[in-house]
């Protein structure tokens, strides 16, 4: 996969006119993900216009707004689920406008849902060893016929399925069935599952949706150690400012499908343009601001 | 046989498949379930129509009404009995069912009725002036039947009427919340059992006059009746996208042209497989039928 | 490793359980006990619970409804039947004969479930289900008004007339609504009992592999299988191509079990016998799956002393089962059974 | 395994069924079986002293869309052994018909319950597909078979021990082409037939192999299938447009009479020449027999005719079953006779084997003569095919007219 992308020419870097939030360590290296003027139509409707984007390659980024400002449409995009209408991904300098959510996933893009999309007939174990499934290497027939390779295979996926339950302390869990774990487990698979497929940007669609402060606070701190451990940049949509402030190094704002306000935690707090989306002002003063912006 | 017969031909043809289709996608739009029983309906409101006129000597249009009422009460007996126990468990297993209430329907007839063909009588019978029985409008060469001509209209008048009564009144408003989500309706305090109890009772009511005039149009009555059908009106449902009831319309009709043009152009031998080969080319087109709602998957 | 080993325990279960009735029937045919109506049975039923597992391969480990899976069934009959009576001077063993037509059955079934799979995988739900019953009609068309005849200059095909310019001496194969005549009857239950069993292997062998867990989880969640990179349809295509050619093979199996079948055999209603087979024994539950389809054809047969009646029996008998079955009370009671065996190894 | 258990509980109903419905049919060729059939339900007379009662057996559809077929012939063949039985002679029958749904597979399985059941006679199956089936099982388990109906050449074919009552379809095809060409009835001719269907499809093959010779052009050749056999505007408009004098419906009579309907709202009457499955269309009910008119059918039965055999069975079926007998009940019937006569002819005694007995009627069969309601002076080659003269019938006024 590596060397797939080394073979792909650097596409040429369309100038970004918002400031970028890259932080300061992966400064000198370029990007992970860059979005130039991405955007959707819905029919007549335009969900997203214009969104513009660089990702480091450490870098934990979040992305906020109201609801309906088109946060997860962002995802979608970004994994391919709607092929966008207008706009460009380059993932690691390679455009993916041609690949499938399939291939997105292979070139380095996981993700996690909104509405927790588990395969909740498996087990635990199986739902990793799914996020494994392209880095396992045997086919249908050494399975069919118990081939060596079969075993060979399966005994190093379980393990490497069991080191990463261990990430959340779940290796106890992975015999269950993952539609009948309590929500918060739910959640923290579906992070284990995207993880075991390798990326090297991890999309977190509001994680620590309803998981009370304790189980937050954990999951601040594994994202974070995420973060280290497997060096890959993490960009999350979430609801709850305490984590988006506390982890986020840059934060995205967008309200009705345009970018409102880009910059670093502090930066984000202190921005009156932020503060009218949320708190709800007039209409016509917010669209406004956000052209400036 | 000239390309305007044919189109009437087809009509003809496929106004039999819309009016069967109509209660079939009512049911479906609504229940989310396949009614294979549906066709099975229709020839039970056929026996019954046929005795009502042809041992009781009752007047077509009482017959037409009885066997409307029977219907009614058999498809909620049926729904009652054989469907609602099954209200929480998968589709699959409803449509299984659904199947042996199919087989019940087939074989109480064949022992009720024996297999003997009925020749139903034909009601759409104009007495012209010179006493002679006309059954068809005569336009120069071209000839179209009142069967036909009935047929659609009653398929017109059913179609508006249910969309009408589906989109307004409190039933229709029930029917609709049904359908979309039965748990978000039932905690609205919506009826759900009920209101799918009228739904079957109403689609039943259809299958019976729907029985009368598809036996008018093609008038060999059997047990077996019913399946064939059953099965075109369900390839009609979905080729006009199922759960939409101008699609079944619609669907119904081409079905009955696609057929009748196949038939006369290609090979009368391979008619069915041309039919299916166009159903399965429409859809790869229109993944969601003609007029199906293309329902886009959260995510 | 302690999931692995209840699968497995299952598995075995199941192949038990296959082994010990073939094993069980085998001694009571050998004691002459057998009756010749269940004796007639056995080689149908070993066919049908073929196809109610392979049926269960794309309705229960794929999730996808098929209507028309006994098109796959007809093209194995017809073709793999067509080939153990070309191969009848070349081949002295009946039985290994008909292993060449299982093959060639099951070789066949899966090209044109490849072919039909094109299509039909680009669809969903009732829009899908709609689609492989309109193939199987296709398929039954086709072979209505199929004529096959083989002479010394090889097969001589024709499509919707009987004119295949053969030498005298060559013989009509395929007779379109006739289907085909004079088999030599070389089916063996022995025979089936090891296509069961083959099946059981490939079908368990794959659905506890990584292709088999991809296919589950395309089921389970179509969505979250794209975004974890499995490519959908090829495995889509994987398990429906697989669940096409056990149906050839056992059309091949049940067709040389009698003298003669026609193209109608494999209709709209076989196909929906097999679907009936596999909800009744549970979805993507091969060992219910073998017993229902076993049950199911025994059962009309065993009414027959309701003679008339035996149809409508039948149906009530078909009705009141899946009532039963679907009994949230009976569910819940055995629901609490099946945990406390279990130990809560769940939570 | 998830939901074994419920499973199970679900299926222990399905095999106490299957047990209960078993033991009388597995318990082994032994055991005297109850009569079965819709229709024949126990013999009511007991049978004399010395009388030998003999075990006959056979399938038909008595359920799904051709059960018309195979009721017919069981009920009809229950009269039959009833007034045999009652007459109280030497020859006495139980009679055992088993449902066969006109499926090859289920007709074996119905063949080898009426096996257990201890058969020693068989009427082999009624309809053509699941007969090639079952003659395939009488000929190696020597069970002699004279099949009412089946008029498929296959089910003869290559089998000493298969007779057949009705004519052949090849017979029926080229008798058609011959009669039509002999009484000049058309020259350009149309032929509309059922292409899933082994009986339409062997008529039709010998009446295009026999036309072309006899100077009858078929202009118009056009078919329909099962479920597709409702409309038939294209199949008339075809053969109107082409100039067909004359129509041949090598058919049964359901969708025939769709036909006439059709055609005669369609303003197109040629000649209609219909075979033996034609013979019915009168007694169908309902029907508006006025639109049969002219029919020409070739048919060994009459239910109409003034024999007074015939008018005896037809009255005694109209009571017992409500409808009037067609064709097949009527060769169900003489099938039952015939063999009455064959077994008293060969002094069969009902302890002989089933094979002891198939060589007695193959002797039997093969040499004798045998008048019934479907012909006078009926005799059988070796191959097991029927020699009878079909009767060339017009329909006029609603009856049929002989028309010789």
């Amino acid at each position: 996969m590596s060397e797939q992308k080394k073979q792909r020419p650097v596409t040429k870097m369309v100038p970004v006119q918002s400031k970028a939030i890259v932080p300061e360590r992966d400064a000198d290296k370029s990007p992970i993900l860059e979005c130039h003027h991405l955007g959707i139509d819905f029919g007549g409707l335009t969900a997203v216009n214009d969104f513009n984007l660089m990702v480091g390659r450490t870098e934990i980024a979040g992305l906020i707004g109201p609801n309906g400002a088109g946060k997860t449409t962002i995802f979608n995009l970004l994994t391919k689920v709607y092929q966008p209408t207008r706009g460009s991904i380059l993932l690691d300098g390679a455009d993916t406008s041609k690949m499938t959510t399939e291939q997105v996933n292979r070139a380095g893009i996981a993700r996690t849902f909104q509405n927790i999309r588990l395969f909740n007939n498996l087990s635990v174990e199986d739902n990793v060893k799914l996020g494994l499934h392209n880095h396992i290497g045997y086919g249908m027939w050494g399975g069919v016929l118990r081939l060596p390779k079969y075993w060979k295979e399966e005994a190093h996926a379980h393990d490497s399925a069991m080191e990463l339950l261990k990430i959340f302390d779940m290796e106890h869990l992975a015999n269950a069935q993952a539609g009948s774990l309590p929500y918060g487990a739910q959640r923290r698979l579906e992070i284990v599952r995207a993880l075991a497929t390798n990326p090297s940007l991890l999309l977190l669609d509001e994680p620590a949706a309803g998981m009370n402060p304790s189980e937050t606070a954990e999951l601040m701190d594994n994202i974070v150690r995420i973060r280290d451990l497997f060096q890959i940049a993490v960009m999350l949509i979430e609801h709850d400012m305490n984590l988006v402030m506390g982890i986020c190094e840059g934060i995205c704002v967008l309200n009705f499908g345009q970018v409102i306000a880009k910059g670093s935690p502090d930066e984000i707090k202190s921005n009156p343009v932020v503060i009218e989306a949320y708190l709800g002002k007039k209409d016509k003063k917010k669209k406004k601001v956000a052209n400036d912006g | 046989m000239s390309f305007l017969d044919s189109l009437i031909s087809g009509i003809s043809l496929g106004s039999v498949y819309a009016i069967i289709a109509l209660g079939y996608t009512m049911v479906y739009g609504i229940a989310k379930m396949l009614n294979f029983a549906h066709g099975d309906v229709i020839m039970v409101g056929a026996y019954i129509c046929f005795f009502a006129v042809t041992r009781f000597n009752l007047p077509p249009l009482v017959g037409i009404l009885v066997a409307v009422l029977l219907c009614t009460v058999l498809g909620i007996t049926i729904e009652k009995l054989a469907y609602a126990p099954l209200r929480s468990a998968p589709s699959l297993a409803v449509l299984i069912t659904a199947i042996g209430v199919s087989y019940f329907l087939q074989n109480a007839a064949l022992l009720l009725w024996s297999p003997n063909p009925k020749v139903f009588p034909n009601f759409f019978i104009l007495h012209g002036a010179d006493g002679a029985e006309q059954t068809g409008l005569e336009l120069g060469s071209l000839r179209i039947s009142y069967v036909t001509l009935v047929t659609i209209v009653v398929c017109v008048v059913i179609m508006l009427v249910l969309t009408f009564f589906i989109n307004n009144g409190k039933l229709g408003k029930a029917m609709r919340a049904v359908s979309e989500d039965k748990d978000a309706a039932r905690l609205m305090g919506i009826n759900v059992n009920t209101t799918i109890s009228v739904t079957f009772a109403i689609g039943s009511g259809l299958a019976a006059i729907a029985g009368v005039l598809y036996m008018s149009a093609y008038p060999t009555l059997v047990p077996t009746t019913g399946s064939m059908p059953g099965i075109k009106a369900f390839t009609a449902a979905v080729f006009g996208g199922i759960g939409s009831i101008p699609g079944a319309f619609l669907g119904g009709l081409l079905l009955g042209v696609i057929e009748i043009f196949a038939k006369a152009y290609i090979s009368t031998q391979l008619s069915d497989a041309v039919v299916f080969a166009v159903l399965i080319v429409v859809l790869l087109v229109k993944p969601s039928g003609l007029l199906g709602k293309v329902v886009r998957e959260k995510v | 490793m302690k999931k692995l080993t209840k699968t497995s325990r299952n598995n075995f279960l199941t192949y038990g359980f296959v082994i010990l009735s073939y094993v069980v029937l085998q001694a009571i045919t050998a004691g002459g006990h057998m009756s010749s109506m269940l004796k007639g049975q056995l080689v149908p039923i070993c066919a049908y619970v073929v196809m109610a597992i392979s049926l269960n391969l794309t309705v229960g480990i794929l999730g996808e409804l098929s209507l028309g899976h006994a098109g796959f069934m007809s093209v194995g009959a017809f073709m793999g039947t067509t080939t153990a009576i070309a191969l009848k001077n070349v081949i002295a063993s009946p039985t290994l004969r008909l292993v060449c037509a299982l093959i060639v059955g099951a070789i066949f079934a899966g090209i044109i479930g490849f072919l039909v799979g094109i299509p039909v995988l680009r669809l969903n739900g009732d829009y899908l289900a709609i689609v492989t019953l309109a193939f199987g009609e296709i398929i039954k068309s086709i072979f209505n008004n199929l004529y096959l005849g083989l002479d010394e200059h090889g097969f001589h095909l024709s499509l919707l007339d009987n004119k295949l310019h053969m030498e005298p001496e060559g013989k009509l194969i395929i007779g379109g609504p006739m289907g085909i005549g004079g088999i030599q009857k070389i089916s063996t239950f022995t025979v089936g009992f090891a296509l069961i069993m083959v099946c059981l292997i490939v079908i368990f062998n794959l659905v506890n592999s990584r292709a088999g867990r991809a296919i589950m989880a395309i089921r389970d969640n179509r969505i979250a299988a794209e975004s974890v990179g499995i490519p959908v349809t090829t495995y889509k295509m994987m398990a429906f191509v697989t669940s096409a050619a056990m149906a050839g093979a056992a059309g091949a199996l049940f067709a040389m079990n009698f003298s003669t079948f026609v193209a109608n055999k494999f209709d709209f209603n076989t196909s929906i016998l097999v679907l009936v087979f596999v909800v009744l024994g549970g979805l993507g539950n091969m060992f219910g799956s073998i017993i229902a389809a076993a049950a199911l054809t025994i059962l009309p047969e065993a009414l027959r002393q309701f003679a008339s009646y035996r149809m409508l029996v039948y149906a009530i008998v078909l009705i009141l089962v899946m009532l039963i079955r679907n009994n949230p009370t009976i569910r819940s009671f055995f629901e609490r059974f099946r945990l406390s065996k279990k130990g809560g190894a769940e939570e | 395994m998830k939901k074994a258990l419920s499973l199970m509980l679900a299926l222990v109903m399905v095999l106490a069924l299957a047990a209960c419905g078993g033991s009388s049919t597995d318990a082994g060729s032994s055991t005297p079986a109850e009569t079965t059939t819709p229709a024949a339900t126990e013999s009511s007379t007991p049978a004399p002293a010395g009388a030998q009662v003999f075990k006959l057996g056979g399938t038909g559809p008595l359920t799904g869309g051709a059960a018309i077929y195979g009721q017919a012939c069981a009920n009809a063949a229950q009269i039959a052994v009833e007034e045999i039985n009652a007459a109280g002679g030497n020859i006495q029958f139980e009679l055992n018909y088993q449902d066969d749904a006109h499926d090859a597979e289920k007709a074996v399985n119905a063949y080898n319950t009426l096996k257990d059941w201890g058969m020693q006679i068989s009427l082999g199956s009624v309809t053509s597909t699941p007969c090639v089936a079952t003659s395939a099982e009488t000929f190696s388990d020597r069970i002699f078979a004279l099949t009412p109906s089946a008029s498929s050449v296959a089910v003869i074919d290559g089998k000493d021990n298969q007779f057949q009552m009705c004519f052949t379809d090849p017979n029926q095809g080229s008798a058609s082409a011959q009669y039509i060409a002999d009484k000049g009835l058309a020259t350009k001719v149309a032929v509309i037939w059922k292409n899933d269907d082994v009986y339409s499809k062997g008529i039709y093959d010998t009446f295009m192999a026999a036309a072309p010779g006899l100077g009858l052009e078929v202009v118009s050749d056009t078919t329909f299938q099962d479920g597709n056999d409702t409309n038939f505007s294209v199949q008339i408009a075809d053969a109107q447009s082409k100039g067909a004098e004359l129509v041949f419906l090598p058919m049964y009579y359901t969708p025939a009479s769709l036909i006439f309907a059709q055609a005669k709202a369609a303003g197109y009457a040629p000649i209609w020449f219909g075979v033996d499955g034609m013979d019915g269309i009168l007694t169908l009910e309902g029907f508006d027999t006025s639109l049969a008119e002219g029919v020409m059918l070739l048919t060994p039965f009459n239910a109409d005719s003034d024999d007074q055999r015939t008018q005896n069975f037809v009255a005694k079926y109209q009571e017992k079953f409500g409808d009037i007998p067609n064709q097949f009940a009527a060769d169900a019937y003489d099938c039952v006779y015939a063999y009455a006569q064959a077994l008293e002819a060969a002094n069969a005694t009902a302890d002989m084997s089933a094979e002891q007995l198939c060589d007695l009627m193959i002797g039997q069969f093969t040499s004798m003569n045998f008048d019934g309601l479907t012909g006078d002076g009926m005799s059988w080659d070796a191959s097991g095919a029927v020699t009878k003269s079909p009767k060339g019938m017009v329909i006029q006024n609603g009856a049929y007219v002989g028309l010789d």
